[in-house]
């Protein structure tokens, strides 16, 4: 596929608003399942399909992303023609305001490749698969674009993009956050297209001074051009918003999600860092929960998901939790539904107990 | 090349045979230790938080899993463009060709190499050693001292002193003026770490005039120490106190692996000032079932646990099923013990599978065609790496198991698969 | 040094101006020396040093200095904890226009190391030196910041920054592009200071909502702190107009100026292209010229300075001019007292010349 | 390790001893070649630009320079997660240790390697040819022709096919019924370009029965091709016709060196959809100074001219200084020729520093004491690496210079210098 697909990746989303967690982050940047960030499935999903050209648009707070994805060689993308490319906006230019995606870098950058289809992915949507299936029943069924999509629709929270879809996958309707939705169609957002027609398309939307594109903007042009959808038969897990990310991590951690997730037939890549081994003590407790490196487990983990370098301290029990990376929990915690972003350290003794349905949220390097 | 002004070689050595099947297929180095390290990792580490970025290792067994692992030292930081580190095979050269013989010898086949960098002085480590140690305050007293040769040494129980090299030291303790390799009545407890630096033009020219001695068996602590203590040279003593273990045999391995969960203070991976490097894939989180019980044991990415494990080094991907047990015992990347297997006191190697019901320890039976008092104690099982052990197998204490297509009864291995 | 002095790069300058030859890159990232950039000469001084943690702050049009500094291998700058690092403004914090050195940004990312002090420098001065004896005279001086100049101010043009000094190289004035300067001493665009310094100057300016910080901004607190002089007794050559760049040019083609800059006894770094050798035919006549590899000579180069990758067809002349990477120059051609950026063509006999006070700039990527 | 469809194995062999003082001290592959390149340049970019990313290169001959040319194979753009450029020098196992024998050997002592990669096909190269060809072609035509071996042959005029390993095929031109080395009377003019792919399980196999077999000299050309056609298996023709040579001898090296300024087009350095990739050190833009003249010439980053060159051939960071006249010639990296010195036809090694006055080349002198016949032809003069010869010293043609401290008569080797 190295030569036939090139790869988008839209690594920024204004309307998905993931509040404290978002503050220094995009969602590309968005750290998920214990070790990994929301972009590395996309990016995964697209090396394990063989494509070694892809480009990483972005235009909110891209620091933390640049670092994270360096040179690309974490996904073996440090390539000499082809690779990794990431594309900031393009500020220098008056027109544009880095509020979106900077249509002239992306143009610039696209319309030089000779790869025959591209396919644009956003970061929100969390699956592992490889698409050489997508690619082929694309380029077989003669479509001018094919839009990945599954039947998750009704247990997602918005905002969320539905389909109709005609009885020969054709796509009739677009409808965005619908307050009651007609069919149980959802992106995933995944679409392929020819190189040329997404350098068009561009070109042309440049032309009449639009500046600003996203993934829905390409699915609402369904009257002019022949958009298929192909359905995606695995777990997709949709974030959207803090309480999705909530669900969805709680959800990953059994089976057969889990497996399905981390374990597929293809990795998922992501920068690894040096940390020492996890040690558990003779006292600790842990039931059903996923554990990075780094960590020191003393007292009990139920139902969690823990990054880097968490510090459970004895006496102290954590339940239906996400710990971000260096989270230090002092002795005689309770923690329930609770996220706790990084770096911030729980004093002893305290007490925090969230809803299920409205987990406490904890920002970054905050000490409670 | 620039000039450096430090430079350190790891004797990676030859076939570590006290560590049986372990080191079939790849050298002691390169052996894996602490669920997330390979042995090299120390030297490598240390020289690096050191502030030395050139580094040869120097290695002639079994290359491959090494080099692959040291590749150009990227995640210990050594991947300069002037200096990094380099991969020291012996070679052929227009003389003639010639295996290491020995660890001065091999010195002395790189005399080229360490020459490119004009190094006032060099750093000789052992690669088979497991310690955190800041060599740039022991070439500090080198200057200092204005020594000709430092050597690092740690005081051990007098009663363990024969088993080691002994300095004997002038009242100062830091002058040596005697060395005695594995002394019956030792008179100090200061055993020589294996650790040396050497002002470059002193050794070159001993490696030079050793080479020529007919005599010398070309080995630093027989031969080139011995020769610059017999010519007055200043071979002064840096002394160590940390934690520091060579792990050479069967046993000694297994006491560093559970050292990292009995004296985690002394060995301390979590010190960020001197953090230990290591290469791993990239693996998910590992995963603790409900059913599971995990007390006093560490892993690392990959593993998933069903069972229960007491007292274990689990490294990467390693996988315990439901009612399985395993206890006192050290799980390579990739282990998988299979339902209700029980494994006591065991090391196994890379990617091997334990089948359920199996038997791993216990009391040793002399009898068992798998029995190896000479590399095993202590009840030690070790298992080769790439075996599937047959389900409801019997394994005792002291065995080394390793696919023997010659055995008919007692046979537990059902089929072998192919590690990298 | 690595861990006694820190670095930081200011990329940008919104004062200079070198016209269509800036429209796509800031002054970092400009193209001088045949195969350099601007910010390979301020990098290289930092590393030749011995200095391994370097900040390059930029906020404009960074994408191609990004390309060219990728994760710093070229200088041997891929660090796991020191290292390279590009800050680019934060866009997403409102306060910040974009237009400027981000200090919040500044401030977050250097408040965090233990080296005693930083050295600041510009981009648009070109010398080859080492920073210990300045590091030494600044530590023993006990003032607060030294900054690095020399006595060229006659010759160069504006913007231009000069200094008053006193015997105990004390400065006790400091003017910008002044109509009559009183001295000779001139600012080479470099000084030292205590890194907390830096970092209070830094949350100062920020608690009293300056967002806008350059390099003058601290010469300027002469009255407040011990700011001393330190003079450079090299070359330096100063761009910062299309003038300058030119004069310049033609200057360091000739020793001792040349060897002063490119064969000092520490290399510049730069990244590395693969080219072929340039290749001079049995017709060619060169003088007096620095040539780049690639390049292909048929006709009569003089007193000029090519690029990577440029041709100079037969019975062309090209006296007295800068050749940008992979310009074409056809048969038949005159080329005199011209810049050509790169990727462009000069079509057969074409005839451009220009005056030594005025050079033609033809941009890039144009078909003349 | 992923599974490859194709790994490339290049031989960079032993000593190259027809290249005299040039491979004293470096492994022919790594031996410079055409102003930027050094000849393994050529084998590593034709696979990375065919698409192949996992490549072993074996030496067991002074490894250091090529190893560290090597390195990880970046410049390459084969520094690969999975695959990659790999130095794969000889080692002990534990059933002993071993040389490489041969060509066939060398490749035998690496099965396991070749196995963790689990290819369908292995393509077998040589580290000494000068040439660009597209492997995936040949792939293309090997599986298309359900073929177990297909070997690269090129067209050679008549008269030189007795100096090459001859294929003589059917009449489809296609496969190879015989295989001739260096056939007095040839009876066809393919010549073997040593350039093989083969199925791996069938190379695989003949390569344990070669080694079984105590007559085998263990090469691809004398023993496994002669035994696959004697086993009828299927072996296809793959015909190359560009621009190919064989650099081992002096005379074809200078040669080849010639033809990157005579046959440009054909060479060609400067096709952007095949690329030669090479690592080189960074040095400012070359410089010619207005007393210069530089004629028919090719040369690189770093040098500077105040002489002349005509017809030359300069690596980076060469100098030719005010009245010196170099002609016909290949400079290494880093030569200098001093004022009013005359280089008339030699191939000058690294570093090397000729004195002022100096006359090289011309009319050979057999009694000259560097005259040496047997490997210099055609009134090639060859320097070694890091030599400074004396001011007005004389050197004929056919000599080939090293570092000699027994000669007193006749010495114009008036120091030597570290080389890196």
């Amino acid at each position: 596929m190295y030569n036939k697909v090139i790869g988008l990746i839209l690594a920024d989303d204004l309307a998905i608003n993931l509040g404290e967690l978002s503050y220094s982050r995009g969602i590309g940047a968005m750290p998920f399942g214990g070790r990994y960030r929301l972009i590395d499935f996309a990016l995964s999903n697209f090396v394990n399909t063989g494509m070694l050209t892809i480009g990483v648009s972005t235009f909110l707070k891209y620091r933390s992303l640049m670092d994270h994805l360096g040179t690309g060689a974490a996904w073996d993308l440090d390539r000499m023609n082809q690779g990794l490319h990431i594309l900031p906006p393009n500020y220098g230019l008056e027109a544009h305001s880095g509020e979106s995606y900077d249509l002239t870098g992306l143009w610039d950058f696209y319309r030089d490749f000779s790869h025959p289809y591209i396919i644009i992915s956003t970061c929100h949507c969390v699956f592992n698969m490889t698409y050489e299936d997508f690619i082929e029943t694309h380029i077989n069924s003669g479509a001018d674009m094919t839009v990945l999509y599954n039947e998750d629709g009704y247990r997602c929270g918005s905002p969320i993009t539905f389909f109709d879809i005609d009885e020969n996958n054709r796509i009739t309707g677009v409808y965005y956050n619908p307050e009651k939705p007609k069919s149980n169609n959802t992106s995933v957002g995944t679409l392929i297209m020819h190189r040329e027609l997404f350098v068009d398309l561009l070109s042309n939307m440049m032309s009449r001074g639009i500046q600003d594109a996203s993934f829905l903007t390409f699915l609402r042009m369904f009257k002019t051009y022949d958009i298929r959808g192909y359905k995606f038969e695995g777990e997709a897990l949709r974030i959207n918003s803090i309480q999705s990310y909530f669900n969805e991590t709680m959800r990953v951690l059994s089976d057969p999600v889990r497996s399905q997730i981390f374990y597929g037939e293809y990795p998922i890549y992501t920068k690894v860092k040096d940390e020492a081994p996890t040690y558990y003590n003779d006292s600790c407790v842990v039931d059903n929960s996923m554990i990075s490196d780094g960590c020191v487990i003393q007292g009990t983990v139920q139902d969690s998901m823990l990054f880097r370098g968490v510090t459970v301290s004895g006496q102290s029990t954590v339940n239906n939790s996400i710990l971000f990376q260096d989270t230090f929990v002092s002795e005689g915690c309770q923690l329930e539904n609770v996220i706790v972003d990084k770096n911030s350290v729980i004093r002893p003794g305290t007490k925090l107990i969230g809803n299920p349905n409205y987990p406490i949220v904890i920002g970054k390097g905050v000490i409670v | 090349m620039p000039k450096k002004n430090m430079v350190a070689m790891i004797l990676a050595g030859g076939q570590g045979s006290r560590l049986g099947v372990l080191t079939n297929n790849v050298a002691k180095p390169a052996v894996p230790f602490g669920s997330r390290y390979r042995i090299i990792d120390f030297p490598l580490s240390n020289c690096s938080n050191s502030g030395i970025d050139t580094v040869g290792v120097l290695t002639q067994y079994q290359p491959l899993d090494l080099n692959t692992y040291v590749g150009t030292g990227h995640p210990w930081d050594l991947d300069r463009n002037n200096g990094g580190a380099f991969i020291l095979p012996p070679y052929q050269k227009i003389e003639g060709m010639d295996w290491y013989k020995n660890t001065a010898n091999a010195i002395y086949q790189n005399i080229n190499f360490i020459d490119n960098f004009m190094p006032n002085y060099v750093l000789i480590l052992s690669g088979d050693h497991i310690y955190k140690m800041n060599y740039d305050l022991m070439l500090k007293q080198h200057i200092e001292e204005k020594a000709d040769a430092t050597i690092a040494v740690l005081e051990v129980p007098w009663d363990e002193a024969p088993r080691f090299g002994i300095m004997n030291t002038d009242e100062s303790g830091r002058n040596i003026i005697e060395f005695e390799e594995k002394p019956a009545e030792p008179k100090s407890n200061l055993a020589s770490m294996g650790i040396y630096i050497f002002t470059w033009s002193v050794l070159r020219k001993e490696l030079l005039a050793d080479e020529e001695n007919p005599d010398s068996s070309h080995d630093f602590g027989k031969d080139i120490i011995p020769s610059m203590l017999s010519q007055d040279m200043k071979l002064s003593a840096y002394h160590f106190s940390g934690y520091w273990k060579d792990v050479g045999t069967i046993r000694s391995l297994w006491d560093a692996n559970m050292d990292i969960l009995d004296k985690q203070d002394e060995i301390n991976f979590r010190d960020s000032a001197w953090r230990i490097y290591s290469r791993n894939p990239v693996k998910p989180a590992h995963y603790i079932s409900s059913e599971a019980t995990v007390k006093n044991s560490c892993m690392t990415d990959g593993c998933v646990v069903y069972g229960e494990a007491e007292h274990t080094v689990l490294s990467h991907s390693c996988v315990i099923e439901e009612g399985a047990i395993v206890k006192d015992s050290v799980l390579m990347p990739g282990v998988k013990v299979r339902k209700g297997a029980i494994v006591d006191k065991a090391i196994i190697g890379m990617n091997t599978i334990i089948g359920e019901g199996c038997k791993i320890g216990g009391k040793p039976d002399p009898q068992n065609p798998y029995y190896n008092k000479k590399l095993c104690s202590d009840e030690i099982v070790v298992l080769d790496r790439g075996l599937i052990i047959k389900d409801n197998a019997v394994i005792p204490g002291n065995c080394m198991v390793e696919h023997r297509p010659d055995l008919t009864e007692g046979n537990v291995v059902e089929d072998v698969v192919q590690v990298w």
